[in-house]
């Protein structure tokens, strides 16, 4: 199976120029690779800071990349030219973390969720407003709700909306940030549900942004972890939650809280600290002054990813000595 | 156990041009000493509110309890005058808050935020000794540094165990939490609530825990009480209402969590929204929602029943009844 | 991470609580009613005062107020309350042209600036820096000075003394507004550049500047009747409210009202201006939702 | 604190040199040829060449904008067209009793206006709140010279009380620094009011009051200093605002300071005494911005650490 995203090497980095100079380079991401299948969904998670929100706007071009490649089902999408970008756009979207900022203020909801089609010249304008209309249902809006501004929406409804947008120009990527953690528990569920769904039915690819382990959980076929904006960890899920191999995505795992009282007792490996700044980042490996396991090499030298189980690699230097 | 903290029947409006928004109706809740009981429901809910009039921090108007009572030891707080309430704040009943980036003073030192609230509930004259004690007694490493540092100097969680500090510094009998983990990161999440444990181990206070996470809930609290729409819709002991939920919101909640540890099939959906509360629903608030609503739900107001070992439940069809 | 549903109701639309916040607001509804007056008043002149600003009686020179004359005639006989309102489109026309110079020029190159960023950024915001570096009054005496006196050089002087404002804070807007991920929503669907800056930024800049221009149109009707006063803006025999200078300064203790009812006019004007200002920030401030 | 005063006239190395040119180059605006301007229609060609010739417009403008920069960092301003006297000396006369007028003018706005922000802002929407800011409006509406002659009017003029012109004392002193300074009054003590109202929202306001601080603990300790910050870089902004201001008071109670000798130069055309003027008072309010940010500086932390 051919992979339908494949990123290599993606990096961005910020500040560093003008004078006098605004302070040092800041490395938001550095060396990041992965591959999504066709009709997969990869899950990239990680505390504040960490790049996974970085990544999923380079990728789109949404902030230019410092360097690295991005194919995107054979083309060569930093390559691209802005025509040739803006069309390349009907195939891959984005959706936001707080559907509260993500929808134009001020244009009714029916005209933000038919604009993509008239943007990419598809159908006439009656066509365009019929698609529109049948894609508000499918994502329970009802099309007399099309005349309404934002505004009028609770949350939900306006992710709704912006889902659909998303997905009028029949895109095969989607990119999701953190699009349920602005939302309610009960109302995260209506949307895990609809994009389930929506996922099945337009056989879409996904890459899924979150910090919320449980949701990368329910959503996604195989997860990333990044620590520092570098990726410490990837793995299809069921290896990884069954075998984190990352001393990192190990505590992360055991301290995120379940409900269930019954397990509260269970071994957990509480970290100290809090992630370090991008700005003043740590030698060598990044998780270090954090790891409870830390040995002087670790401290020299930054460990790369190495496949350690079929499709599941860390970058640790001690990883193959744990069971 | 006595409780130490009592709320009883408390109903509290907010004035708004499109008249009085009830925002808690007949709210009903104890907290005992070294007890930790969760407060835990989807926003709009009331939960934060509910703190804050514990505290008489509402601003009145456009707040206003129209029914009711808060009990401190059996004394009335909302019939004391302001200026007795605020001998309490801070001493008695203290408060943390969500955001720690926003809720320390940015221009005045850590420090003197701290002997502030040392000096007006009046310690005696070391006093730096004791702000340095307080900061050391929640982990700040080198606290006579960290006195003289300014809140922007520190880091989300670091800040957080400052604002700690600063409210446990004269040992209060209550700690309402509000959400004082959410805008932190999960690694850090724990280590505070941990230090809420172990403080509250050791000054043998009450703890109030306002959250919206179930999680958070069932790793750190005693008793929960969870509530829809401005009441508290159950409430018990947290193992017997995480294994068994006897409300169809509670139920329904629980099933709509993504889980880490564990696969899970389909999450369940709550259809529906959270109702306006200018005109709230008739009888029982979660009807329009529910599944199991009869034409009794509709019109009457469900009763508080005692299930028993300190379990209640408001609903005229618990799922003890089917 | 916050949860942010709000409770079930939708929340009314953005124009109506702005109205209703506006509404309620008494200095500010008084200072459009004057607005209101002053913009009648000066279309009016002509049937409230038909004999014109300028002519003379030189059988009535410096009569105090009476019936006939409202606010007494000045030392040419000229009644003063015609030239008050006479003066009134003075007002007007100064304020209406330096805030359009203002809003074409501050608000384009604050667009420009904050959007594109780097040495555009760099360009515009020294140009910004620069006029800053003087009092608006100093450099529109500097700029009068090689200019001539007039009232059109005037208005040139204070429009290009006075965008400043405008440029940094329609800078500061749109560099947040391009941070918005509607904004980023509008760039992900395909949007060109063009389209992004004036279908999605352009409406974001509109109220902060509107608040300012209400603030900066009093500043430029002080300025224009400073100058005038100076002798370099309006000239005689105009009726431009500061008709003071040196008629007014000269028989102040015999004839007050020569200079009295011109500066009330100036005042009312300017306190209606800024009283709606005040008004359009407190009902356009989204910190005041709650 | 010396250091960073000096780091921050570095940094506005740029600015001050852009300044120099608008200072110089405002001259050649003049349309038509400068020196018609100067010298009046009537003048021969010998008079115009000469007066062309000692303004440098013979040679092409970069050169002599060098030539005039190089003489004004050597301290010659060159000389004024009106008495024949050394630019540098012309303005050295004026200064003190600018700075008098300007300084007095600030001080009132000050004393007066932030007192004033404060107890409205701490009795908002009460009868007191309205009463002062509405006559704060009308002080902020009130152009200055109107409020001079009025001021003239009943005090000079009426009841005798100061004298209506001159600087032969302190009491020549009190009604130009009045009419300077009380529509500032309005500007301040507005401003002070909504920053404190703004303050008064955040949300450690709040985590005071969590702990139990009273009303007027919170108000000094608290909110007035977070809400001083932003009012003091404003007020050192507006400073230099004054001396436009102070062209016109001046003129109007005969004060010889530097705003009456600007209106003279403007007046006989008086090129180099208007080039200085503009420059040293653009180099005073560079000056004033920068001595701003360090007063804030030295209240809110973050904008000490952000420089």
């Amino acid at each position: 199976m051919s992979a339908l995203v494949t990123a290599r090497d993606l990096a961005k980095h910020f500040g560093g120029g003008g004078w006098p100079r605004t302070g040092p380079v800041v490395r938001a991401i550095d060396g990041v690779s992965f591959d999504i299948p066709r009709r997969g969904a990869l899950g990239l998670v990680g505390e504040s800071g960490s790049g996974k929100s970085t990544t999923a706007r380079v990728l789109l071009r949404l902030q230019e990349p410092t360097a690295g490649r991005f194919r995107f089902d054979g083309e060569d999408v930093f390559a691209l030219r802005p025509a040739a970008l803006r069309r390349l756009r009907a195939r891959m979207q984005i959706i936001h973390q707080n559907p509260m900022a993500a929808l134009h203020p001020a244009m009714s909801v029916l005209d933000q969720v038919r604009r993509p089609l008239a943007l990419q010249g598809i159908g006439t304008r009656h066509s365009r407003t019929e698609a529109a209309i049948e894609l508000m249902s499918q994502v329970g809006l009802s099309p007399e709700q099309g005349r309404r501004m934002p505004h009028q929406f609770s949350g939900g409804q306006r992710q709704r909306v912006e889902i659909a947008r998303a997905l009028i120009t029949r895109p095969d990527f989607l990119v999701l940030d953190e699009p349920t953690s602005a939302l309610d528990v009960s109302v995260q569920a209506q949307i895990l549900r609809l994009l389930t769904g929506l996922r099945a039915e337009f056989g879409l690819t996904f890459l899924f942004v979150s910090h919320d382990l449980g949701v990368i959980r329910h959503m996604c076929d195989q997860v990333a972890v990044m620590y520092l904006g570098r990726i410490v960890e990837i793995a299809p899920k069921d290896s990884f939650f069954a075998t984190p191999r990352h001393p990192y995505a190990q505590a992360l795992l055991s301290v995120v809280p379940v409900p269930d009282p019954a397990q509260r007792t269970r071994p957990r490996s509480r970290l100290t600290g809090e992630p370090p700044s991008p700005r003043n980042p740590p030698s060598g490996c990044a998780f270090h002054p954090r790891c409870p396991m830390a040995q002087d090499i670790c401290r020299r030298e930054a460990p790369v990813l190495r496949p350690l189980a079929p499709g599941h690699s860390a970058a640790c230097h001690l990883a193959e000595a744990r069971p | 156990m006595d409780p130490v903290l009592e709320i009883d029947g408390l109903c509290l409006e907010f004035r708004s041009d499109r008249g009085p928004v009830k925002v808690l109706d007949g709210i009903t809740l104890s907290v005992s000493r070294g007890e930790t009981l969760g407060l835990v429901g989807e926003s709009g809910c009331g939960k934060s509110v509910t703190g804050l009039s514990v505290m008489r921090l509402l601003p009145s108007p456009p707040a206003r309890v129209t029914a009711g009572d808060i009990r401190l030891g059996g004394e009335s707080l909302l019939s004391l005058p302001e200026a007795g309430m605020r001998g309490l704040r801070g001493k008695r009943i203290a408060m943390i808050f969500q955001d720690p980036m926003v809720s320390l003073n940015p221009v005045t030192t850590i420090g003197a935020q701290l002997a502030e609230t040392l000096a007006i509930h009046g310690a005696d004259g070391r006093l730096r000794s004791r702000v340095e004690a307080a900061l050391a007694a929640v982990g700040i490493g080198d606290a006579a540094q960290a006195a003289r540092a300014y809140p922007h100097q520190f880091s989300g969680g670091m800040r957080q165990r400052a604002m700690i500090a600063m409210m446990l510094a004269c040992r209060p009998e209550v700690l309402i939490a509000d959400e004082p983990t959410t805008a932190l990161d999960v690694t850090v999440q724990a280590q505070v609530l941990d230090l809420i444990r172990d403080l509250q181990a050791e000054i043998g206070m009450a703890v109030v825990l306002v959250t919206h996470n179930l999680g958070v809930v069932a790793e750190s609290c005693d008793r929960v009480a969870v509530m829809y729409a401005g009441c508290v819709v159950e409430t018990g002991p947290v193992a017997a209402i995480f294994a068994a939920p006897q409300h169809p919101y509670t139920r329904a909640l629980l099933a709509a969590i993504p889980r880490a540890d564990a696969d899970s099939a389909t999450l369940s959906v709550i259809e529906g929204r959270v109702p306006d509360l200018v005109d709230p629903p008739q009888g029982c608030r979660f009807h329009p929602r529910c599944p199991r609503a009869s034409d009794r739900c509709r019109t009457e107001k469900p009763p508080r029943r005692d299930l028993g070992a300190g379990r209640y439940v408001v609903c005229h069809h618990p799922e003890a009844d089917a | 991470m916050a949860t942010t549903e709000p409770s079930g109701v939708a929340a009314p639309a953005a124009g109506a609580v702005f109205l209703n916040r506006f509404r309620r607001n008494v200095p500010g509804r008084i200072g459009a009613v004057l607005i209101l007056l002053l913009i009648g008043v000066a279309f009016a002149a002509p049937l409230i005062a038909p004999q014109g600003f300028d002519a003379q009686d030189l059988s009535k020179m410096r009569h105090a107020p009476s019936a006939d004359h409202w606010f007494g005639t000045d030392r040419y006989g000229r009644d003063v309350f015609d030239r008050v309102i006479w003066g009134s489109r003075i007002a007007l026309r100064v304020a209406l042209i330096v805030v359009a110079i203002q809003l074409a020029v501050g608000v384009s190159l604050g667009l420009l600036a904050g959007y594109f960023g780097g040495w555009v950024d760099r360009i515009i915001s020294g140009l910004v820096d620069l006029v800053w570096a003087f009092p608006p009054l100093v450099l529109a005496l500097g700029l009068i000075a090689a200019l001539g006196p007039g009232l059109e050089n005037v208005i040139i002087a204070i429009a290009i003394t006075s965008w400043a404002p405008f440029a940094r804070v329609t800078r500061a807007k749109t560099m947040s507004l391009r941070q918005r991920d509607y904004v980023e929503a509008g760039i992900a669907i395909g949007e060109r550049q063009g389209a992004i800056l004036l279908r999605y930024i352009l409406p974001g800049v509109v109220a902060p500047n509107l608040v300012l221009a209400t603030l900066t149109v009093p500043a430029a009707i002080l300025t224009t009747s400073a100058l005038s006063f100076l002798g370099l803006g309006a000239q005689p025999p105009s009726p431009d409210w500061r008709a003071i200078r040196n008629d007014g300064r000269d028989s102040m203790r015999d004839a007050w009202w020569i200079s009295v009812f011109p500066g009330l006019a100036l005042v009312a004007t300017v306190a209606a201006f800024n009283f709606v200002g005040d008004a359009l920030r407190d009902a356009l401030d989204p910190r005041e939702d709650s | 604190m010396l250091g960073r005063l000096v780091w921050r006239l570095v940094l506005s190395a740029p600015v001050i040199l852009g300044v120099s040119v608008i200072a110089f180059g405002i001259l050649h605006l003049t349309p038509g040829d400068p020196v018609d301007a100067i010298l009046g229609a009537r003048a021969s060609e010998a008079q115009k060449l000469a007066m062309r010739a000692e303004l440098g417009l013979d040679r092409s403008f970069p050169a002599q904008y060098a030539t005039w920069l190089g003489n004004v960092l050597t301290g010659d301003f060159g000389t004024s067209l009106m008495t024949r006297m050394p630019v540098l000396d012309t303005i050295g006369a004026r200064v003190p009793y600018t700075l008098q007028l300007t300084l007095s003018a600030f001080a009132i706005s000050i004393l007066l206006g932030i007192p004033l922000g404060v107890f409205a802002a701490t009795h908002q929407n009460g009868l007191g709140d309205h009463l002062t800011m509405g006559g704060v409006m009308l002080l902020y509406s009130t152009p200055e010279f109107w409020l001079a002659m009025v001021l003239v009017l009943v005090f000079a003029m009426g009841l005798g009380w100061l004298p209506v012109s001159g600087a032969r004392s302190w009491q020549h002193l009190v009604l130009p620094a009045l009419a300077l300074g009380l529509p500032e009054v309005g500007a301040v003590a507005r401003l002070m009011r909504a920053e404190m109202l703004a303050t008064l929202r955040d949300e450690y306001v709040l985590t005071a009051r969590a702990k139990g601080l009273g009303p007027l603990h919170i108000t000094y300790r608290h909110v007035l200093r977070n809400a001083a910050v932003p009012v003091v870089t404003w007020l050192f902004l507006a400073l230099p605002w004054l001396i436009g201001g102070a062209v016109i008071i001046e003129n109007i109670f005969a004060w010889p300071g530097m705003g009456q000798l600007f209106f003279q130069a403007i007046l006989r055309k008086d090129f180099p005494v208007i080039q200085g003027l503009l420059l040293l008072i653009a180099l005073l309010t560079v000056l004033s911005n920068i001595l701003g940010d360090i007063a804030a500086g030295a209240i809110d932390p973050r904008i000490r650490e952000g420089r």
